[in-house]
């Protein structure tokens, strides 16, 4: 053959890195080391002697810890390769993480970021050592602020579920303070939320009251009328919600809630699709949080750290968590929690170098930016919408006819039922093409579920190379469904066994448990 | 977006693009796709927000330059610690987490992120190893929410509500665990004695509504707990478990809890291979053992070892995923979600880095390091240790005997560009060495606080002379 | 099937990650952007106009340069895309590009220079403002004189070949300046000598005369002897050669060089063997070299940029070339270069990141650390040797039953006589286990040649891994052939036709040439 | 190694390991690697080497402390050029060069490096875009090297000996290019008029022996050349080759050479996505026609697009290469070996995110900030631009006028933090404009000059009054 290069065929001929490394344990060898530590100086070991055998009895370890021993290069080495077997946001068309789809974590923030003037400070610092940290902090708060209509924010929790907790730990202590914690004991939630929002309110000691959808699948204010009493501390929903549907009746159910002296909290993890358009404010909320992973830009980290940015009225601001940032004049400063807050919800300011990921996020894109990142997102999502509803097989249960804000919760109900081929056997078979694909939470209540959710990250080309997939799958389903059912083939492992995951006997969740029970392994 | 607005982040913002994609959805303009979103609702007016820098080298002059506000910890000799650690953080950890692969990732499955999952079940093992226990989970938020929720599993275990918190906590740890616990369960303190636990007053408190003792080593002040198996035993005659906080980063020459009973091991792993941020990279881990009473009670999500259709290869997957919210929502096992998965990773690096003879030099200069610290204060005329205990790392002095305050040393020595510590009382301020302490830098810490003391004492002479002794009596 | 998990093949099951990504004009749309220029501030535009418009007759771009149109994360995603179907050192085990191998570039030296401090420099700031690049540079050239033991040393060169022409100008000018330019016009090298020293001499107009080995493949003193005379100008050699060979009669070649006025020059781009060990100076020689980019650990960059560092004696020192970096007191200045010096060699100081990253790999090792590197290199070296040699069909052609330094040039020619396969299908084969492997610079004179040299960095689980792989080949050659023929079977791409790459009129050295020379080819 | 010296960067340094290699080569000792090398060459003591810092953070802080000692032009308004030049550097660039596989790769084959090819293939095209030329090479060294080697390849092809230098070129780049070609070529000035070349001069020296005109542009003070259709023509009609050295950052909105006549286009890269690095990143471009008799000249490598067996496939290989000294050692064009690949993905990534808008956008704001320098400092009293050409991003003045030395004007702005410029002779200052020099920079600059020149006036009216007027006759 010589050229011209034929015309490449539809579809990506993808294969992931596969480097089949061992687990890390099985490359020691003896006496290799991968850093070395800084001596004791002489002085000091002569002014202390042996500390390890000074130890009060039974404190000095008898058995070195198992760690492998190996040569810096080997152990970058294996970590690279296994990098090489994950896609991360930057690698793929990662739209198939709805209700979580990661957009671009922009390249300079990373670039910002790494700095000892940021990566060396020490919270407990002189605050005047720590000025630009401070400002960096404070003017988050308030852009998060106007970005949500509420009037104080804060951004120390480490991830979205996380500031769920912290919603309902603020709800918790605003109905103490007002003597009505006895009596509030529960939270009420929609199926279509995300479970945190339950499951949260439950660790906080509320019981649960899940709404379903009304017959369009739209939330339904009638059953929350129902339900509503004056046990109730809270409604927390998310809106859209996960079938990417917006409650048009979100300022009725927030009256409705204050009508019976509850509070309203709303998810608003991922705003891609509203900001700019509706804030939490104008519907009536309380207290609401971003999910600043998932709206404002900063990276997944392969599952957190990410942050969450609690916005509260200002009937709400005096249980915030501290300790807080204040500026004064042109300095800022930390204060400690104040009586009534809920004290410190976790160390320190929460994920600095997330805040100021966010900070220069904000700063690239302006009021303008984030509107456009809003309607393109949806403008993504609608038109993914109508090249996935051209697949034969796959529908959008509910709001037929409507339109979706940032995503939508898919079904291939059809698909199953012609095929026999399910969604998570689809999801798997995606990977073969270099694609992320999510089902939904549990439970499934659109049979054959998946979620998608395009952002305003990805080009029009990608959305379509998305779509021709699930479009090929879904033809391979019907004509070659032994494809789709031993996938993946293209993949760094092949169809793993997951029997062993449920049993106690069984399981093997460390190396060493794995040795132990399994004592004839190879390598173990 | 009235105007078009094509932005580097933003790909279909290009207006030819923008065009062809509502015409393929028949809309007319993004309007249409906010019919639910009603007239009243709407902002109507563009947000208040600052003006952007468009371009990068703009934006990245205006960031930069309000960090370069910043005076770190490489500019200053600091002795800080209490909860965020000055370790030293191998380039290899960085170079592992800063791949786009990991650094981007969420949640994909145990095929495309392979990676992600054995890297993972690594860090689980790895500090299985440090720990010497099976279970390790996928980190949580951070050592706070790590207590927090050892304890929960504590009280759902015995379905008792009684916690004896037997040494000194962080006031911020013990806020946030108090709050989190409180609707199930009842901190009580019992005071330390010399630094460590009264196992006396432990044992005597303990009982059948108990459902766990708490035991922090190193504590608050960096003191280490050398009676676990003593209170382990009693804890475990009431039925209550011993949970044990602790910063893994000793355990290359400590020996680890689990080998002195404890049931669940639980803290913080900023200490291992993650830089300070400002407070900014904790991350929290649970420890238990192989023990499925206990294990069924962890909200987190467990990566397990697997096997595929090919033999040889390493599969992975979530052990028990039905504990988790995400499989039961409020039925799950409190809840899990995005957490801190990444500084896992990095932490697994480290430890595979460090090896067990790393971990252990580690562990004896820490060790080495403390007690020179603690000698060189200890040395001042009016300044003593505040118990006998040994430490690592973190150690309280009371200065009061030098006529000082502990803010007087701190404001003091900021201006001499050291942090000396942090004050906890008037009179207490607790220190930290790590191994980025040398010894000149101790030395000079000494030194400058031995330059108060001289002052502080000349200055009270002063002070004597020209308030004790009337005018009149004077030469 | 359940755990526990079965033992692994002896062999790693490799796949390269395929991303069949295609060339990145064909990913261009309209209007998208990358990256945004600063904007030209209104009291600019207002004081200049229309700049574009102003300019001369002719110089204004009439048609835009025709290159892509793309947002910013998919111009990331393409190229972390190619960067995963690359191997580079840290990937894989990277012994297979001998003479050329790779050793650890440590990570900590990339953290260290990358900061403003450094990045952010610009060569004609005041020397006051520049003491830390000067100081380093200025400790790397003494560090570099001590383990050669030449007098001065310039890093200035970007690479090995370059620093060859550095070396035959600087001996050119020495003549020249002694008044004898006229009279010596040739050079004398080796055929195991890198070919850069022909080539460069060549290029400096000289005539070049290339010894072959004795019989036992040792450079041949006597052959030396015969074409040495007062028209000599130099001999450059390398040692050990290519072969792995050091010539126990160096110090006679450099006297009989001497001998009849000319020069010796020394080849020690890879000088990984002998740290410590024995130095150019104890051999009597003038001038020589090191490639920083494979003896001080510096990485490779897919090609470059290198350094490489010139050393000479003091009789040369005249002629390196400027400007120098000067110690005066503990201040360091720059001075030009002086009358008799080459001149510029390139701009300012050479490839500077690249001199820090020297000066700490070096810092971090120290003399013992230098030696075991030697030591180790060696030890490495005779170990694959030895699984290399138990391999039916491989040999080690020459100086048989004696050790070699840092590498070898291995035969297949047995293998190839017995099969039919040749070297360079087992290198394409080699690819397809995760595996570099090259031949040998041409002419072939080892038949079937590979050249392996494993250097310090990697284990000898790895060196074992090599070694396997090649007897896995091997064996694949005697009993399926054809898989060795058709691979690569698990790589990025497949095999490739390379008959258009030498046709002029067929040949596409830009996609803007594919274009005009394929009107039909898709995407052009 | 007479000790054990176990280090992270040599994994077999471990006892046990190397005991066993030894074991199983049959060797007692390394030594015995060594039997070839004489006893006489033996070094026989350690190296003189500083102490070694063994520990990663004790390495970290001895080199950082010493770069620490830097200045960068991110603290300095810096107005430096002269063939570095400090531009925006899209982060995606360092990103995409930091990569392990990118970073750590050297010469692995058009499979398991397709990445290494496809990305240079892609830079080589790039640059054929925004040069208008369709052969491009893998960089070499930097734009000195390339010009030396364009002006070799002219002289091969002709056979000729004469170069005439039509521009004002950079005096290390002529003293580099003069070393490299002077066995076979003469360079002969021909000085240019008012900033640009004497195009009547040039034709005049025009003939048969002469191999290549060479032109810069920019020249060596900015001067943008306006009439290089004339020179080729003139050129091509001796028989000479036209040389065009160039440095591509104008290329977005001015013509590029190839429109204009030019045969070979060659430059450096360094402007296009890579930082100052204090000199240290420079890379060559050499561009030619698809033509064989230019191209067979080339001496550096050449990736080409290639069919793989599978359709559809993108494969490449080297083009030609035959030409290279890897094939023919001094057979070859002169010679190839590491040269500045990592550069080349480094300008092609920011060529791809720069885009025809992108590249236009910079043109034209390096041409209206150059334009706003130059009228900010022409119109200080004394001081006069030394040309009338049109400039990018350079531009010289004279200060002989205000009274002022170069030398004296650096010398005093440094004092306040200012890079004004590189003296180019007593009173010329050449001034450097870019992306990364504002407005107000720009303001800053004219009004520390416009403060020396007030100073220098006064300073020289006082000495008028102290040594125009004898001592006696002063009030
Ligand atoms: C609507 C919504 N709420 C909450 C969460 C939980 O956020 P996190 O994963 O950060 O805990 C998510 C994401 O999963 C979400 O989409
Ligand atoms: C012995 C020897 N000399 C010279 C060179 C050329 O070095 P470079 O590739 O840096 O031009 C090499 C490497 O290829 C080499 O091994």
């Amino acid at each position: 053959m010589s050229l011209p290069i034929a015309p490449k065929p539809a579809i990506r001929r993808f294969h992931q890195a596969r480097w089949d490394e061992p687990v890390i344990f099985e490359l020691s060898t003896p006496g290799e080391r991968g850093v070395l530590v800084t001596p004791i100086e002489p002085g000091v070991r002569d002014a202390v002697g042996d500390v390890v055998a000074d130890l009060p009895e039974g404190l000095a370890r008898r058995t070195p810890p198992a760690l492998p021993e190996m040569g810096q290069m080997r152990v970058l080495k294996h970590y690279l390769r296994l990098s090489q077997e994950n896609l991360g946001a930057d690698l793929n068309v990662d739209v198939g993480q709805g209700t979580c789809t990661m957009k671009y974590a922009p390249k300079v923030n990373e670039r910002i970021i790494t700095t000892p003037k940021l990566a060396a400070m020490h919270p407990l610092q002189d605050p005047a050592d720590a000025q630009g940290a401070l400002e960096i902090i404070w003017r988050t708060e308030r852009m998060m602020a106007e970005i949500s209509g509420m009037d104080e924010v804060s951004l120390h929790t480490q991830g979205g579920s996380a500031a769920i907790w912290a919603n309902i730990a603020m709800i918790r202590a605003f109905h103490e303070a007002n003597g009505e914690g006895e009596q509030r004991r529960e939270v009420v939630t929609t199926i279509f939320s995300h479970p945190s929002n339950a499951a949260a309110a439950k660790a906080a000691g509320y019981d649960v009251i899940t709404l379903h959808p009304d017959a369009d699948g739209y939330p339904d204010l009638a059953a929350l009328k129902r339900v509503l009493s004056s046990r109730t501390a809270a409604i927390m929903v998310t809106n859209p919600e996960d079938t990417g549907i917006y409650n048009p009746a979100i300022r009725e159910w927030v009256d409705a809630a204050h009508g019976v002296g509850a509070l309203a909290s709303y998810d608003q993890a991922n705003a891609n699709g509203i900001l700019g358009i509706t804030r939490a404010r104008d519907a009536g909320f309380d207290v609401c949080h971003f999910n600043v992973h998932k709206t404002f830009g900063t990276p997944h980290g392969s599952g957190g750290p990410g942050t969450g940015a609690n916005a509260v009225s200002a009937a709400l601001a005096p249980f915030l968590p501290g300790p807080r940032v204040v500026r004064e004049g042109d300095r800022y400063s930390v204060r400690e929690a104040g009586p009534l807050s809920i004290g410190a919800i976790g160390p320190f300011h929460g994920v600095v170098p997330n805040i100021v990921r966010a900070y220069a996020w904000i700063m690239a894109l302006g009021a303008d930016g984030l509107r456009a990142v809003a309607e393109t997102a949806v403008l993504n999502n609608n038109y993914l919408m109508k090249r996935i509803l051209e697949i034969p097989g796959a529908s959008a249960p509910y709001a037929t006819g409507r339109r979706r804000i940032e995503q939508v919760r898919y079904s291939w109900q059809e698909l199953f039922e012609q095929t026999g081929v399910g969604s998570e056997e689809i999801g798997v078979r995606a990977s073969d093409f270099g694609m992320h694909y999510w089902t939904s939470h549990h439970p499934y209540v659109v049979p054959q579920p998946f979620t998608l959710e395009p952002t305003e990250s990805y080009s029009k080309a990608e959305l379509d190379e998305y779509a021709d997939v699930l479009a090929e799958i879904a033809r391979e389903a019907r004509e070659t469904p032994e494809v789709v059912r031993t996938a993946p083939h293209n993949q760094t492992v092949h169809h793993t066994h997951h029997d062993d995951l449920d049993d106690p006997d069984r399981w093997a969740i460390t190396w060493r448990a794995y040795r132990r029970k399994y004592p004839d392994a190879v390598g173990a | 977006m009235t105007d078009p607005h094509v932005h580097p982040y933003i790909p279909n913002t290009a207006p030819e693009v923008r065009a062809e994609m509502l015409a393929a959805v028949g809309a007319a303009s993004v309007d249409e796709f906010y019919a639910d979103v009603p007239d009243g609702l709407r902002l109507g007016r563009a947000l208040d927000l600052p003006e952007p820098f468009a371009a990068e080298q703009d934006l990245e002059r205006h960031v930069s330059g309000l960090l370069a506000r910043n005076v770190p910890t490489t500019e200053r000799l600091s002795f800080l610690g209490q909860g965020t650690y000055q370790h030293a953080v191998p380039a290899v950890v960085d170079e592992v987490i800063g791949r786009s692969e990991f650094l981007t990732a969420y949640a994909g499955e145990p095929y495309e992120d392979h990676g992600r999952f054995q890297a993972l079940f690594q860090y689980q093992s790895l500090m299985g190893e440090l720990l010497s226990m099976d279970v390790v989970n996928v980190p949580t938020y951070d050592g706070f929410q790590a207590t927090g929720t050892a304890l929960a599993m504590a009280g759902r275990m015995t379905g008792r509500r009684r916690v004896l918190v037997a040494s000194d906590v962080l006031p911020a740890k013990l806020s946030k665990v108090r709050d989190y616990v409180r609707v199930h369960l009842d901190l009580e303190p019992v005071v330390p004695v010399d630094g460590t636990a009264d196992v006396a007053a432990v044992t005597e408190r303990l009982g059948d509504d108990v459902a766990a003792v708490w035991v922090e080593t190193p504590s608050r002040t960096g003191a280490i707990e050398h009676r676990l198996q003593a209170l382990a035993d009693a804890a475990h005659a009431a039925g209550a478990v011993l949970v044990v906080g602790t910063d893994p980063v000793g355990y290359g020459v400590l020996t680890p809890p689990a080998e002195q009973g404890a049931d669940i091991v639980c803290g913080d792993i900023q200490s291992l291979g993650l830089h300070q941020w400002y407070g900014g990279a904790h991350a929290g881990f649970i420890a238990v053992h192989d023990d499925p009473r206990f294990v069924m009670e962890m909200p987190s999500r467990l990566f397990g070892l697997a096997t595929t259709d090919v033999p040889g290869e390493v599969g992975f997957g979530d052990v028990a995923y039905d504990r988790t919210s995400f499989a039961h929502r409020e039925e799950g096992k409190e809840w899990v979600g995005t957490a801190a998965a990444l500084w896992g990773i990095a932490a697994g690096v480290h430890l595979a880095l460090m090896g067990p003879q790393g971990m252990r030099d580690l562990g004896e200069v820490l060790l080495a390091r403390t007690a020179y610290a603690q000698r060189a204060l200890a040395a001042i005329p009016g300044i003593r240790l505040t118990d006998g205990a040994a430490h690592l790392r973190e150690f309280a002095i009371d200065v009061a005997g030098a006529g000082l305050t502990a803010n007087g040393i701190v404001d003091a020595l900021r201006a001499e560009g050291i942090e000396p510590g942090v004050p906890a009382g008037e009179h207490e301020l607790v220190v930290c060495v790590t191994e980025m302490t040398s010894q000149r830098d101790i030395d000079r810490l000494a030194a400058a606080i031995t330059g108060l003391v001289a002052a502080s004492a000349a200055e009270s002479a002063d002070t004597l002379d020209t308030v004790a002794i009337p005018e009149e009596h004077r030469a």
